[in-house]
């Protein structure tokens, strides 16, 4: 398939993973791998000696080809939003940033004030920005505005599984945007997934979704199938849809001929 | 030599006066991976953290990269 | 994946392909080879030399490993359905039918009555029946009382893309069927299908959705992924919906320690 | 409004009031007055001297203006339905039968062979039938040519406010019917009642909304506003979807004149 | 019902009207009167001698009962509604100001940044502040922070009638909210604004739906209707949804006993 | 005068041989409300009740109105 | 010898008195596929078409597989 | 007396030098109705309309309540 192309960086596989919530590491590297994704979300946590475990970046660098995104969850300002991609950056030596600022954990929307101002900011930095925004197209087209690299509008509230409840508002906001529009929380099933990519997202990023199945290995996997087919459905000419019916078979009366 | 007083992620900590942030992060076990290190909020490279000396009341971070979404 | 098991057949591929509407009979093969799909339907017509690439027979046993389901279309009652069963396996060679009797053109909705009937007759003759119905719980199970292989429900009006408008009825026939469930018509695009495999369908019939799209073979490739991908969720165990959002990423606020 | 015809019959009030499951009969009782239905459904049960209060036929007749329409629950095939009619009509003196044959318990969906064949027969001995069916355009059609009055095809499962799940089949059995088409089963909310008299429903027949309802007869008046609301606007014609905004005030610039 | 209070303002209807796209200022001023309305947007336009029925200042004052609610249509910029502001007071002499800021006449869509500084700096002015915003949580918030007498959150695209798009976001910003939550915009019929009071909105503003209906009076009509009854379901308490039947009637099996 | 067993909605039952379907329902305290009455699977009219003799092992149903959707 | 009247998938048609179904094949140029043929209603299978011979009036329908969803 | 040059609602306008801005308006035809004043983006209130002389270059604008959603 076509690649995704972000920044400087291009990508074989459109599906982004973030690594919160899974059982274990190793499920969440078992995931990582079987889905193919190339582009990876981590958070900064505070160092704990006894939860080593936690610490991601060295198992993360044995799989290879993997591209770590951290995320600015925990900032609830512009501020520090700044501070944590800073830090992010220092460790992870990856030039792309989540930006993730929601200051309201029952329903952990972003806000539209202070993630426009730290993008401003990271962009003029330097950094590859990649906001989780709300599905708010002239908010989307102002962030194109000041460098962001992609947006990201939520589907729906960040582990909700309500799937692509914005539909609407996210298909203006491909149909006015210059750079790639990926959705990012609520998806709960590749379906969703599929759907997304055929609307014209470039990719999209999940994570719950895996992290709490089942099997979490292979519903990635399952992810990835389907990202590639709505992706592949997309450039493929999907039919319009019709008021009345349409006939697939011949409907000759021969049958009637004797009757 | 006399101990002092830091905040170490956000705990209260006693170490001994003169030590550096790599003798900090030896004590801690968090010398064995990848870590960022943000003293006062400045950001504290690897190559610098053998000569910065922590100071009485030093607000110390050390952080790693965990799950998220 | 699982295999889809029909009487004694079995299948590796979960997605059945019409071959009408179709550009070209060679746009159709590549389809139907780019599909990996192992049943085909076709429908009788009358012979006719000047339009004998109106004869699939040939072209189709070709390609291998296809099995063919021919259908009753144009047959507007029981009797005609029947007859129409009875020269198509005479050509066919195979044991599979799909009843298909729609009186009206315009929407081409099943007849419940004539088709419960024209079932009856063929499963007790040996038949392999396959009945494209209304999305009727109660139906679908006297159907399946009566001895049917599978019951096909309609997402929606053949031809139109509406999609899975029949959700709600189809995973009501689903939780009381003890026979395969097939979506049959209306599917638009991949995701559709792939949400049909998730709710619990066993496998999805598509035509004009590949037949129309601007790259047949590509759509039909990306219909076999999307068939995959939701059958893989499937067993994989999709996540609940929640009401609520629900953290994926470590809500510490070290990062406002000092503001 | 315009009047709402069945047969012979017409009324003012479009919305049909099913009398179960509320909390006593005075509720019953208020919920009817205050909805100002003029059809309602009751059911028969075997009379039992310690629940008098059962006994809906007295304080019914004694609100005035309503005729009952008792439906035949319980019915398993179309010969108990046919008997159960009897009994009813002899009972009520109303020549409005529902007929209802729903062999199980889980979802209560409607058989359509029994269904058919009880409605053929009791049209023909003179009952103005008001069958309660699946949302199949065929069946309803069907119906309409032996004779019934009206149909009524269900919006989701009895009493599971899962509202008009059936939309896109039932749009099409009106566009094709020459009866009334009335919504029963599953309707939650009266913008659920109101959409489907939109769509051009003759009227809905409720029940479980108002009986569960905190205040039934506040709910009833909702429901009666609701569809009152919905037929006005059917026929003042609602206005077309369109995929682009339109604006609906000046865009002049002189705002920006001096910027 | 129970009034609809903004500030210091209580009205007893729940329906705010626009005065838009009407085919006559005698349409418009007819749909006024039947919706039975009390707040009423209208927008600035330059004086034209030639199109002196421009002017709906006189008009609406005579009917009686009517607050005017400018719109700062048009403005593109927070320094260009809050220049609209003042022009529109010094006209209207109502306190309550419609922020519109939507720099994109293709879409139409809010500016979350400019409508968050004018809604700001107008309401530190002492104006009654109802501004026009994407269905975004976190900005309806901090609009209630800063002094907003309401937030209007956009059901879908101005004039398309795509009806509530973003109810999933819409019934956040509902919960969260402690000032009045007013759907605008895109509501096509009577069912979806109904359908927004029972999810919990103080009122809704409708325009085009009016407007380029057949019969604007009685759509205006409808609407009233539909708001009321969508109030009196919320305050009735709907029913919660269920995922399987629950009889509304007894399930005697009399009718088989002899069978 | 020697008792019956008849079955009275549903439930086995004894009466006096020679009781008329009236009789019935007023011993059942059904007579002061409109009912339907089926005997063996006939309809058994208002004014047909008094001259119908219940015989040994008759099914009688005594049906009314209750709620119903 | 004499011509005889049938009719071939609906149209009126004239053949050789004593023409099997094979030859009508033939003469049709329907012999080179896969054919269902059906004789007043009746199915006539591969093995019977060189002995059947066809009637004055006799219904021909030949049928071939064409595209059907 | 010589005439100056304004704008009007964006459009070059000439009128008698001297004249005020509710003499504009009743040129204008503007004065039969509420309308918003604007010179040079200061809002004129009616009760300074008659005062207020118009000077070269004047960018006035004469607003009313037109319909809008």
């Amino acid at each position: 398939m076509d690649p995704l192309q972000l920044g400087t960086y291009s990508f074989s596989s459109r599906l982004l993973l973030g690594t919160g919530k899974f059982g274990s590491a190793r499920a969440m590297l078992d995931a990582v791998r079987s889905s193919g994704t190339q582009l990876v979300t981590v958070a900064l946590r505070r160092f704990n000696r006894e939860q080593a475990e936690d610490d991601l970046f060295g198992p993360l660098s044995e799989i290879g080809g993997i591209t770590l995104m951290p995320n600015t969850s925990g900032a609830a300002t512009a501020k520090e939003a700044v501070r944590a991609a800073h830090i992010s950056r220092e460790l992870s030596g990856s030039p792309f940033i989540k930006v993730e600022i929601h200051p309201n954990p029952h329903h952990l929307m972003p806000d539209p004030i202070e993630t426009y101002e730290a993008c401003r900011i990271l962009a003029s930095e330097g950094f590859l920005v990649m906001p989780y925004i709300p599905a708010d197209p002239v908010l989307a087209k102002r962030l194109e505005d000041v460098g962001c690299t992609s947006v990201m509008p939520l589907g729906s509230a960040i582990g909700s599984g309500q799937g692509l409840s914005t539909a609407a508002m996210v298909s203006i906001i491909i149909r006015e945007s210059g750079i790639p529009v990926i959705v990012d929380a609520g998806l709960r099933s590749p379906s969703e997934a599929c759907a997304a990519m055929e609307m014209g997202c470039e990719a999209v990023l999940v994570n719950s979704a895996v992290a709490v199945a089942r099997d979490p290995a292979a519903m990635a996997a399952a992810f990835a199938r389907a990202v590639e087919a709505g992706r592949q459905a997309r450039t493929a000419g999907i039919m319009p849809k019709s008021g009345t019916a349409v006939a697939t078979s011949p409907l000759t009366s021969f049958l009637g001929s004797a009757t | 030599m006399p101990m002092i007083k830091i905040t170490l992620n956000g705990q209260a900590r006693e170490i001994a006066g003169g030590s550096s942030v790599a003798e900090l992060l030896a004590l801690s076990g968090a010398d064995r991976q990848q870590v960022a290190v943000v003293v006062n909020e400045q950001i504290v490279r690897p190559e610098e953290r053998k000569a910065r000396i922590l100071e009485e009341n030093d607000q110390v971070d050390v952080l790693v990269f965990a799950g998220g979404g």
